[in-house]
């Protein structure tokens, strides 16, 4: 996937650096601990999809996009939508993708989006049946990274809540009756920390992540409930970390989701 | 191409539905050296379609095997996203992307001085974000500009267009009913220094003449497609705003 | 997928002797520039497909068989048959070819030969429907190489309009009333030319098609309408060339098509 | 996580359909060395899970390009067999092992001392033969046993763990209907010296109260899985019987 | 796979050892020609399958699972149950073995067990129709093997009989009314032998199988009855060898077969 | 094997539903030198079979993890043409072909000296272009045609043939309603110089004495077509037509 020779040089003086400047407390790009990097959606981006939204975290930016189709139900759960997550590093994005089927970050990355999302409840997907045990609406909530500069996390999973919230189920187009919007009824937020040396930041950017030891998302919804985690890479957080970390990511999702909603009222007016 | 509708696609003044002359262009945007990890990029908007385009390169080709020792290897990846199209496209390579990656790779090829760099490879991504027809013609112009912006020596700046038969009149640039109803869809690049053809395709029902007249139409309208390009990337240089 | 060394030492005093014979007007081979390879069809080959066509068109090789089923048409044309192209380059007709799912260069041939046969409307798709919107007949087009000896669009291109029109719909065998000959309306021709230097040339054959800068397929029908075409490789051609190709493609599409329907002739008494 | 049920899954006594109260693992029984041709091996029966696990390791990475200059890489693969559940699982990876087997792979990575065995890998097995909730943290803990059979060093035995919400109560060690019916689950994997954790997923909804107890109840129970889990190495080497 | 420089070594003089050994009618591990390793099967060791049979052949450890799911008959046997076999080669029960779709021993492997359970009818397929033409139970043998120490054909022969034999229809949790046993009808069990040299063994083990030249599987029945042979390895045998070989399998397989069902019998009471 | 048919497959007569006697083989015809590329072929028509080999090598192995340091790997590759049954069949290997070319892998590297060409391998390849019941065992008679025809140096040109129960009866070389209906199959793979067996498997329902009248009519008529064998090759150096 990439040199790991080379890497491991400048790996080596940015984590130096990156480490000095923490104990000074601040970052690379001169953000604190805490702060989230500049957060920019746009709503309805592609008007092909359902649903939509292009985020830009910084320098990361995806593309996230909701297409609602009829389809079966599971069998064991006739009276519910479906909802199914994909993500797709493609090569575009970083010259450490690789085309050809989902690998793991993927896998991982879908599946942590999917769980904010399933776990908070977010779709009402009971008002999602056509006919029972017959016919529901499926909802494909596909991701597209556009330029990976850290912390897939959280702009993926912004770009998901942002584009069901913006969502229309296409009932029309499949003489299904009247389009409706898609009955969203939760605002999970993830963020992500990432552990370097001693110290755990907000929002890692590719120099931070890139050096991290341990990796850990939060996603947190608007009732202050806990709705999803994920820790990742292989060093380990001590159970106080854990703590801090989860009491962070509430105040901050807090203040991300104020953006998601906040840009979804102007959309709509 | 080819499914009946009873729509008429020409009305009695000579428009076409989206009120177009027969040879007038869709609207057209272009943005370069948009993405921060790609070493080329650029986003074109034509139409409805919507593509962002990235180049890495070159670097050395990897698998060795791929390797050619007289020259670079172009690579190009056309790839639409599952929420591009109406009905959600399963990700992933199908047939028609094979080809078109394949058609363009050899396109972008011609340009190329590929022999500055033998045994690397230069990847062109094209990612189609929205798709309105002429997505591969769209893609080809714009991986071009990403080509040009990631400092890749060519003897010319690529432009793509399209030009086809709809209700018996050969009509500039196709949009998406034109080319889910019309009779005929030629895609085509060319060197607009030369006129050089380095992408053509065709499919459709068509007379030599009305092949002809369409290829003339693409012809024109290349010229003013690549001073789009051409300002562009000037206005990149100046720091302009994007080139609409 | 080959020894691009070797290649290339060869390819290049081959390049020079079949330019110089250019000049003078001739062929590595004897012909001269729009003289197509002795062309030979066997109909009925393969007598457990519907339909079929072994091509020897010079020293390449290909067998195509069509199979018809019944199948469910798509959504949006139920009043319609379906066909569909796939070739294999199998690894027993060149050292070049490799195991596997098909790759590009199986791709392309299968889908220009495709675009031949769907965009002339050779087949009558509209007198496949067994019940509209529910039971369609699926015509399967398998173009299977032998003998890769240069020129596969054409020879495969010609198998297949031939084998098509050779076909019956086994109507008996699913108890769906009588056998019936495959309605075919058209009879679209592939011709492809190779630019070699300055000269272009009909019918490549493979030390040409090793060293041509650029190929143009055309497909023409017995109307003298132009159905399909395939630029190929990574050279260019003038709007003037490819002009005179296509009236060269005309004529040439003309006696092949003699040929094929010849044949057919022969075989149906 | 959160299907729905009429099923009670705390009686009025506050006890679990199985009988357990909120805080009590269900039986569990450990033996290692239980393969020939693997160079370490573990087997564990956790409530229903029946799992064994294998290392081959460390030896040189293959392919080349996977090799790490510094330290040995880890990987685990996390494997159900299709009889293990009660509808039958297609055979081969799914999303799920994909995911798992990363986040094992980094937990395990998190104690081994790699960096004695540049470009090395290890292959951590972990075969699901009978699944009944809980699967990735019994097989953590069987794989740390296996590697401890291998001889690989390691800082510490890792011990995994699940704790979560049922019915509105915070439960340990969840079985597969408290798995399908209950609102919130939390897989853990522990350092047992130091209380690092290595391993952390949780879903389902819970407030940071009820997190926290979670947490809390597994690495008390982490203790007793980590005496179980020395007790069995230490029964091997005076060829004693299995450890339950 | 593996590699084949130091296998070349470590075989040789293994492969001295064993014909030394031979000449003394005896075997690297004290067997005799015909003798096959100590056999324990345990019977229902997964719960979660309708059927199952953890198999220990000497070292050689597999465990085979049988599931029983309602499905769709094959339109050309209406009026029958399906069976399909299935082996994973999982990497934990060898290092030879890789992860990945099933590869050429695999494959070979589940086809010979399959051949042998279904030549023989094992399975009372006729049994197993839910709805004639519509729905009919499938009986997956799914093959999983756990340690790999030679003849994995017999390991798994035994272990799928026995799982099945072993095996209850789920019929009530799918409202098909009552469970019942699935209807086994014979008892195949295959016997392997290796060549090496000029003497055949029984039932070789991995360092056997390493050196042997050449393989051969007979499955009979409890009537005396050939039911499937499989002759593997690049090596050959003579006709007399062979049909020494069908002869002696014919003792052996009956001498198994009393193990699996006499285990059976001990399960059931 | 073993499909249920109100058919009679042996008539009054002891003749079979083609007319043959018991023993009687099908019509064969062989042909060597059949196609320009590869190193060696041929074709061989054996009742409705049609069935095209070709060889390729000795040339070095790739992937060189794949090289023997002390012979050539034999790597032969059984395909179907989609159109070569009745019902068409998905292209691309299954796992019956899978098995097969194992097989006939197997079976052909018993005969060739492969230490004469240590790291190379051989590859072989038999492409059944219309089924008739018998295709493995005709397509080992045709491929060991094609690896004499590539010059590869060979201790004995191998014989395929299958001889096996039709109606209670031990017939020789089955048709395809004969092995659809039929109760027992038996293709083998003979060394005609020695008789040693190369290639031998079984499936059906047969006494041991069936079994071996099977063995010696395949033995029996193995004898006629290696002789049809050594006059095609012959009849390919002095340039005669198809040997029938």
């Amino acid at each position: 996937m990439s040199n790991k020779f080379s890497e491991g040089v400048v790996a080596e003086s940015k984590r130096d650096y990156i480490k000095k400047l923490a104990l000074k407390g601040t970052r690379i790009d001169g953000r604190n601990f805490d702060e989230v990097r500049p957060l920019k959606i746009t709503m309805g981006f592609v008007t092909r999809a359902e649903g939509s939204a292009l985020v830009e975290l910084g320098d990361t930016r995806v593309l996230v996009g909701v297409k609602i189709e009829p389809g079966q139900p599971f069998p064991d759960t006739p009276n519910m939508g479906i909802m199914t997550t994909n993500a797709e590093l493609v090569p575009l994005a970083s010259p450490t993708f690789e085309p050809g089927p989902p690998g793991e970050e993927a896998v991982e990355l879908a599946r942590v989006v999917d769980r904010g999302i399933r776990e908070s409840h977010a779709i009402d997907l009971e008002k999602l049946v056509i006919e029972e045990g017959e016919k529901v609406w499926v909802v494909f909530i596909d991701i597209h990274i556009l330029d990976y500069n850290g912390n897939l996390f959280d702009a993926c999973g912004i770009g998901a809540i942002a584009a069901l919230n913006n969502a229309i189920v296409p009932a029309s187009r499949y003489n299904l009756g009247d389009d409706f919007k898609l009955p969203v009824l939760h605002y999970p937020v993830p963020v992500t920390f990432a552990k370097i040396g001693e110290w755990i930041v907000a929002d890692p950017n590719l120099d931070e992540e890139s050096i991290a030891s341990a990796r850990l998302t939060v996603t947190t919804n608007e009732e202050g409930m806990i709705n999803a985690m994920q820790k990742g890479l292989r060093g380990t957080f001590t159970y106080d970390e854990v703590k801090k970390v989860i009491n962070r990511s509430l105040n901050i999702g807090q203040q991300i989701r104020k953006n998601i909603l906040g840009d979804t009222d102007d959309e709509k007016n | 191409m080819g499914m009946k509708t009873d729509m008429r696609l020409i009305d009695d003044n000579g428009l076409r539905i989206d009120g177009r002359l027969p040879n007038q262009l869709r609207p057209i945007k272009m943005q370069v050296g948009v993405l921060k990890r790609a070493d080329g990029s650029a986003y074109i908007e034509w139409g409805g379609n919507k593509i962002i385009t990235a180049v890495y390169g070159p670097h050395e080709a990897y698998p060795k095997h791929m390797q050619d020792p007289n020259r670079a290897v172009v690579r190009a990846r056309y790839n639409m996203a599952s929420f591009s199209v109406d009905e959600r496209k399963r990700p992933g390579p199908d047939r028609r992307s094979v080809e078109l990656s394949k058609v363009i790779s050899e396109a972008l090829t011609s340009v190329i001085f590929g022999d500055k760099f033998p045994r690397t490879s230069i990847e062109v991504y094209i990612e189609v974000l929205q798709a309105d027809a002429g997505t591969r013609v769209a893609g080809i112009t714009a991986a071009s500009l990403a080509l040009a912006d990631a400092g890749i020596p060519m003897r010319d700046i690529i432009v793509g267009c399209a030009a086809g038969k709809v209700d018996g009149v050969v009509v500039l640039d196709l949009n998406k009913e034109e080319d889910n109803y019309g009779e005929a869809d030629v895609p085509m690049a060319i060197l607009p220094r030369t006129g050089e053809i380095a992408l053509l395709q065709m499919d459709g029902n068509m007379t030599y003449e009305e092949l002809t007249a369409a290829m003339d139409m693409i012809t024109e309208a290349a010229k003013k497609i690549h001073q789009m390009q051409v300002d562009t990337l000037k206005s990149k240089y100046r720091g302009d705003e994007d080139v609409e």
